[in-house]
């Protein structure tokens, strides 16, 4: 087994008295998609938020190559490499998709700290943008304001507002979530081109997306770990028939 | 000082800390529930103080006063509420200071309109006057009364707070709007009646305080300023924040003038920006 | 309001109308037709709006009542009244104070109330020689002191004034120590000095000066601390509100009866009922005193009255005698106010003999040479008990025509 | 935010009609267009936080006044102060002050940050208003307006009112060129993707609260600036200059002109400064109540101000597309 690019190391995270992610260590190989799934309230969402440093972890650790991530902010996490995207569309509304886009992009200047020269004299900037919304295939709607779009179009900007800051690793959090049949083809497209050069973390509901992507799965119930493995091997787990694919399914969805 | 003079100092302390948590608790009680900022609280505590006049004047009596007070202030909290800040919960903090500072300029304009810009006072009740022996001084009856009020209203919150389905609300706060409404509440009756109950108490306290300060024009502004910074320190919105809020303030100040009166104004100021030094979120805010 | 500003407009084409007609045929000298003809122009800058609207209105009531008694005229020419509200804001001040010079054109100038903007007012007037300004309430000794002018004048008060008598008094009612306490602003801290100043004559010493921010009124504290201090006497500052409340929280505390309290008569003025017992039995000092026994004051009180059905008190007085200055300054100059030099002289020198308050004079700093009265609250009236000090001239330290 | 055709021609009469007045206007109505000129460049100021940023700053008279002070104590009594002395040390004083504030206030969010800048803003005011050397509750003076010269060579006479007023119109122009220049640079990017959504831009890898505190400081230096200029106009400076009622007034300006537009919190110092005069003649004894109505009437009616009125009247008639 080769290093991890990320791993967690006996991760914790409660709100109070509840406890959303127990005790948590898994290893995230490079190049690969690793799915994480679980029922509701299994604290799989929580878990990307401790990831992409949107919430602090109580306890435990989080490696990414040789940074340790525990006490970082967002903002640093991204500086890293990893890009995320969100279950709840999490865009700028009010501003175009190559506006959305153009931040991701901007944040990869050494700094944005410039006052005098116009944003868009920036070509390196427009660049990236334009590559982001060519990847999650909104070429066409560079100039459309992101509230004027369809949902399943916004779901595409999300991603594409995180490929604008050029990540190493994805994570995608329900990248399918609310959508039709046609988008979600779509999307699991994008997923699979990711994947070629990105290592993928993502979170999903859609089974049959998931198997078709994912190299590695982890099972997550009540905040624990319950499995991980290949998708044969998760198919093959009685624990995880046991569960959550035998008997939780229609209630997790 | 001399210890006597220190614990009749700290008594002052706390004594002004309970006629702050008065007015600071209904500040906080319409944020915490409503999500509203009412910088026009100080001018509900001032138009308290004036019906406690006008209705003393005509009643003869501080008690009688005080409780057909109450309920014009309730009624008047609620007129507001339907007329002016109901449109406003959708809005940004914004606009909530905005109109409130709006409502501030016309309540002090009404104020003068009915009353005048003389200013009057309201005599303590006879049980009440006087005062009683204390170490090297004497301590006024009335002020310990009013604390013992505010002891009193603090303990009935507390108990409204910990055992109702209101006090459950304001427990589940603001923040989760469906949560409120999947109990099968109806919140904009919830709002109404929640910023009434500020404008009463608000009203209350002017009430209660008018024997002590007398009623004048503009007397809001300042009580208006400092019962934010009590409730920024306690955590805006949390009722027990406000409580032990008030009561550092009152300490803070009352020590501020004796020992570092030069800069006696700044000491609560100061004391607030440390807090949020410490906690950006008030001793007992929330982190949102 | 509208309607005043119409008329003013119909009197200034008037006088355009004549200017032009007079400067044609230029028989007579031009400057005195114009003044024959068009209204003198008062400006008045006092707040309206505020705590301090009271104030205000009753400057601007009385000083209108004056010279409608005198029938409305001015050294024959009729007046055009111009009252801009001072909401008592500094920040606003030179751009009101120039509304009046610059566009309305004034011929006088009459406010304040607040010694801030009487500074800023004061500092525009130093910088020019029109209009003659008046100050029929702001106290601060540094109008008629460093920042003294030909044309600035005042009929009210320096804070020195009623201060100063209140401090000697202290020592001649025999107490040896004392505590002063007031606000932390210009008015505060002048009398607070003032009182300690006259204590300190009689041998008196002030054992603590306390100053609280304006416009606090939590005294408990510092009422503890003069508890514990236990000096023989308490010297006090405090106006309107903060006054009632500041008597209440002392008689409450129960140190009336203990240690006297004095102070200026603003400490009592107008709070007589509203403080109650709180106020009984306290003497204070002031130029002026509601019952004063001369024809003048009785004639004063009930006409007023009768106009404007309240009572009238010591900021109307002032407002009365601030028209009773301009007639007479208006008049000796047979209503030719145009020329500047000659009012400042009649105003520089004259007296005004029938005013509520007694004869006063101008002094060479342009503020009143008056009596100080003693005064002690009786049943919630003022009662007048004597003169504390007679024809009391402010020191006007600083000013260069003293 | 490249300024539309029409929008544009607007601007241009505007400054041209502001260029001529004073051939035309009494010296009275210059000194009152130089103070709506003045209050134009700290509403703009103040737009950058509200508008652009997404702070709602309570507080923002502490650097106008901080700054009014500063020259104060900067000027000697019986002469000017050299502009190239009073100005770097007006602005850089301010702008301390601003990091100082800013640094505290920006951990914090809605409510807080609209208190605990209005907190600030009272420390101020009270430590000058109890400040007897600095003139207490009175205020202080500036008898002479800072003198321009190079060598011997006086460049600009700031007491001629003339002068002045060009100088405070080129003043004007000047700030809304240097913001609108920030607001179009990656800088204003960020701090707009800050105004629209926080937690996203923070996702995107920038660091907001760093970014924040920048734009506080140079919304504070500009405030500063203007009460660099309104004290030199002025000629005195005043707590209340810096008290809770001025940062009121300030946001309203913003507001009524039409919040996120940098021409908006001009057009709103005008009509306000407009209004106050208006509401006086109508009214002078409560003329306060007539602005409490009208200020509740803009937050009902005009949440976007005057200049989102034009805006929504332009799409009315079906004009141009965005």
């Amino acid at each position: 087994m080769s290093q991890p690019l990320l791993s967690t190391h006996a991760l914790n995270k409660s709100f109070g008295g509840l406890v959303a992610v127990d005790d948590v260590s898994i290893d995230f190989e490079a190049a690969k998609v690793h799915a994480i799934i679980g029922p509701n309230g299994a604290g799989k969402t929580t878990l990307i938020n401790l990831l992409s440093g949107d919430l602090p972890p109580t306890g435990g650790a989080i490696t990414f190559k040789e940074h340790d991530l525990t006490p970082k902010k967002a903002y640093a996490i991204s500086q890293l490499g990893i890009g995320r995207s969100y279950q709840k569309t999490n865009i700028f509304a009010d501003f175009t998709c190559l506006q959305n886009c153009w931040l991701g992009a901007q944040s990869r200047m050494r700094t944005s700290m410039r006052f005098f020269r116009p944003a868009k004299a920036y070509n390196e900037v427009r660049a990236r943008a334009e590559r982001a919304l060519e990847l999650c295939g909104l070429t066409e709607r560079m100039d459309t304001v992101a509230s004027a779009m369809s949902y399943g179009e916004q779901r595409q900007l999300e991603i594409g507002m995180m490929l604008a800051t050029e990540p190493e690793l994805l994570l995608l959090d329900e990248p399918l979530a609310g959508m039709g049949t046609d988008e979600s083809r779509q999307v699991v497209a994008l997923i699979k081109r990711l994947a070629k050069d990105h290592t993928v973390v993502l979170i999903e509901h859609d089974m049959d997306a998931v198997f078709a992507v994912a190299d590695v799965l982890t099972v997550m119930v009540n905040g624990r770990v319950l499995a991980t493995g290949n998708p044969e091997e998760i198919r093959a787990n009685s624990q995880v028939q046991d569960a959550y694919l035998g008997t939780g399914e229609e209630e997790a969805t | 000082m001399d210890f006597v003079t220190f614990l009749i100092q700290v008594l002052n302390g706390v004594q002004y800390g309970f006629t702050l948590f008065l007015v600071a608790s209904g500040l906080t009680l319409i944020f915490g529930i409503m999500g509203i900022i009412n910088l026009a609280h100080g001018a509900f505590y001032m138009i308290g103080a004036y019906i406690c006049f006008w209705l003393f004047g005509i009643t003869d009596s501080l008690l009688v006063a005080i409780m057909a007070g109450i309920p014009i202030m309730f009624v008047f909290g609620y007129a507001i509420e339907r007329l002016a800040i109901s449109v406003l919960y959708k809005r940004d903090h914004l606009y909530q200071v905005l109109m409130t500072y709006g409502l501030i300029l016309i309540l002090n304009e009404m104020q003068k309109i009915l009353w005048g810009s003389d200013f009057y006072s309201v005599p303590i009740p006879e049980v009440l006057s006087g005062s009683i022996p204390m170490g090297n001084q004497e301590y006024p009856v009335y002020r310990l009364f009013v604390s013992l009020v505010c002891m009193v209203v603090a303990a009935g919150m507390y108990v409204v707070i910990g055992k109702t389905k209101l006090g459950m609300m304001i427990r589940a706060g603001a923040s989760n709007r469906e949560m409120v409404q999947a109990l099968g509440i109806n919140i904009s009756r919830v709002f109404a009646v929640v910023f009434s109950l500020g404008a009463a108490l608000a009203g209350f306290s002017g009430m209660i305080d008018a024997p002590l300060s007398s009623v004048y024009p503009g007397m809001g502004n300042y009580i208006l300023i400092i019962s934010f910074v009590v409730i920024v320190i306690g955590g805006i919105g949390s009722v027990k924040g406000a409580f032990v809020g008030a009561m550092l303030v009152g300490l803070a100040d009352t020590f501020g003038k004796v020992l570092v009166p030069e800069f006696s104004s700044m000491v609560i100021y100061a004391l607030m920006a440390l807090v949020l030094l410490w906690r950006p979120q008030g001793l007992f805010g929330r982190v949102t | 309001m509208s309607k005043n500003n119409k008329s003013r407009r119909h009197f200034i084409a008037g006088a355009a109308a004549t200017t032009g007609l007079v400067a044609a045929s230029s028989f007579i000298p031009s400057r005195f037709a114009i003044g024959a003809m068009a209204p003198i122009k008062v400006g008045i800058l006092l707040p309206y709006s505020g705590t301090y609207a009271m104030l205000g209105n009753s400057i601007t009531n009385a000083m209108k009542m004056r010279i409608e008694q005198a029938g409305g005229r001015m050294g024959g020419r009729p007046i055009d009244y111009v009252a801009v509200d001072s909401e008592m804001s500094v920040p606003k001040a030179p751009q009101n104070t120039n509304k009046l010079i610059q566009k309305e054109k004034v011929d006088f100038l009459v406010g304040p109330v607040h010694s801030g903007i009487a500074a800023a007012m004061a500092k525009i007037m130093g910088q020019r020689k029109t209009p003659i300004m008046i100050v029929p309430n702001a106290g601060s000794n540094a109008v008629t002191g460093p920042l003294c002018a030909p044309n600035i004048f005042r009929t009210s008060f320096s804070n020195w004034q009623p201060a100063y008598p209140g401090g000697v008094l202290m020592g001649k009612e025999g107490h040896k120590t004392c505590v002063t306490i007031s606000w932390k602003y210009g008015a505060g801290i002048q009398m607070m000095a003032a009182g300690r100043d006259g204590f300190a004559t009689t041998g008196g010493k002030s054992v603590k000066d306390i100053l609280l921010p304006f416009p606090n009124v939590e005294f408990q504290a510092h009422l503890s601390e003069i508890a514990a201090l236990k000096p023989d006497c308490v010297f006090a500052f405090f106006s309107g509100g903060g006054a009632t409340k500041f008597l209440k929280d002392y008689e409450a505390a129960g140190l009336k009866d203990k240690i006297p309290l004095y102070g200026p008569g603003f400490l009592t003025e107008g709070v007589e009922k509203a403080a109650g017992s709180a106020a009984d039995g306290i003497k204070t000092t002031l130029h002026y005193a509601s019952n004063l026994d001369n024809q003048a004051n009785h004639k004063f009180r009930a006409d007023y009255e009768a106009a404007f059905g309240a009572s009238a008190n010591v900021f109307s007085v002032q407002g009365y005698d601030t028209g009773s200055l301009l007639l007479q300054a208006a008049a000796a100059v047979g209503g030719d106010v145009e020329a500047t030099a000659d009012v400042i002289n009649v105003m520089e020198t004259s007296k005004v003999p029938d005013s509520p308050r007694g004869p006063w004079a101008m002094s060479k700093a342009h503020n009143p040479i008056q009596n100080i009265y003693l005064r002690q609250v009786a049943d919630g009236q003022q009662k007048l008990l004597g003169i504390a000090a007679e024809a009391l001239e402010d020191p006007a330290a600083g000013c260069k025509m003293a | 935010m490249t300024p539309s055709r029409p929008l544009l021609i607007f601007l241009l009469l505007a400054l041209a009609a502001l260029a001529a007045f004073p051939l035309v206007g009494e010296e009275f109505y210059q000194g009152l267009v130089t103070r709506l000129m003045i209050m134009g460049i700290f509403a703009m100021s103040l737009d950058l936080l509200i508008g652009f940023t997404g702070l709602v700053s309570f507080g923002h008279a502490a650097f106008f006044g901080l700054s009014g002070y500063l020259l104060a104590i900067l000027t000697p009594e019986y002469g000017p102060v050299s502009i190239w002395i009073a100005l770097p040390l007006c602005l850089a004083g301010t702008a301390l002050a601003a990091l100082v504030i800013g640094w505290f206030s920006v951990r914090t969010s809605g409510i807080y940050f609209i208190m605990i800048t209005l907190a600030f803003a009272q420390m101020f005011y009270y430590y000058f208003n109890e400040n007897q050397d600095l003139g207490g509750s009175d205020g202080i003076f500036i008898f002479f307006k800072p003198s321009v010269t190079i060598g011997d060579f006086q460049l600009l006479d700031l007491s001629n009112h003339n002068t002045f007023y060009y100088f405070v119109l080129a003043s004007l122009v000047l700030s809304y060129v240097l913001l609108s220049k920030i607001l179009k640079a990656p800088f204003g990017q960020v701090i707009r993707g800050i105004q629209a959504n926080e937690a996203r831009t923070l996702a995107l890898g920038f660091n907001t609260r760093k970014y924040k505190l920048v734009s506080f400081v140079i919304a504070g230096t500009l405030a500063g600036f203007a009460g660099f200029l309104e004290a030199s106009h002025g000629g005195i400076m005043s707590p209340a200059h810096l008290g809770w009622h001025e940062s009121g007034i300030v946001m309203m300006v913003v507001i009524l002109g039409g919040m996120g537009t940098l021409y908006g919190p001009v057009l709103g110092a005008f009509a306000m400064g407009f209004l106050q005069d208006y509401f006086q003649e109508l009214w002078s004894d409560h003329w306060l109540l007539l602005m409490g109505v009208f200020v509740i009437a803009v937050v009902l009616f005009l949440p976007n101000g005057i200049a989102g009125l034009v805006a929504q009247l332009r799409r009315g008639k079906g004009g141009d597309a965005p």
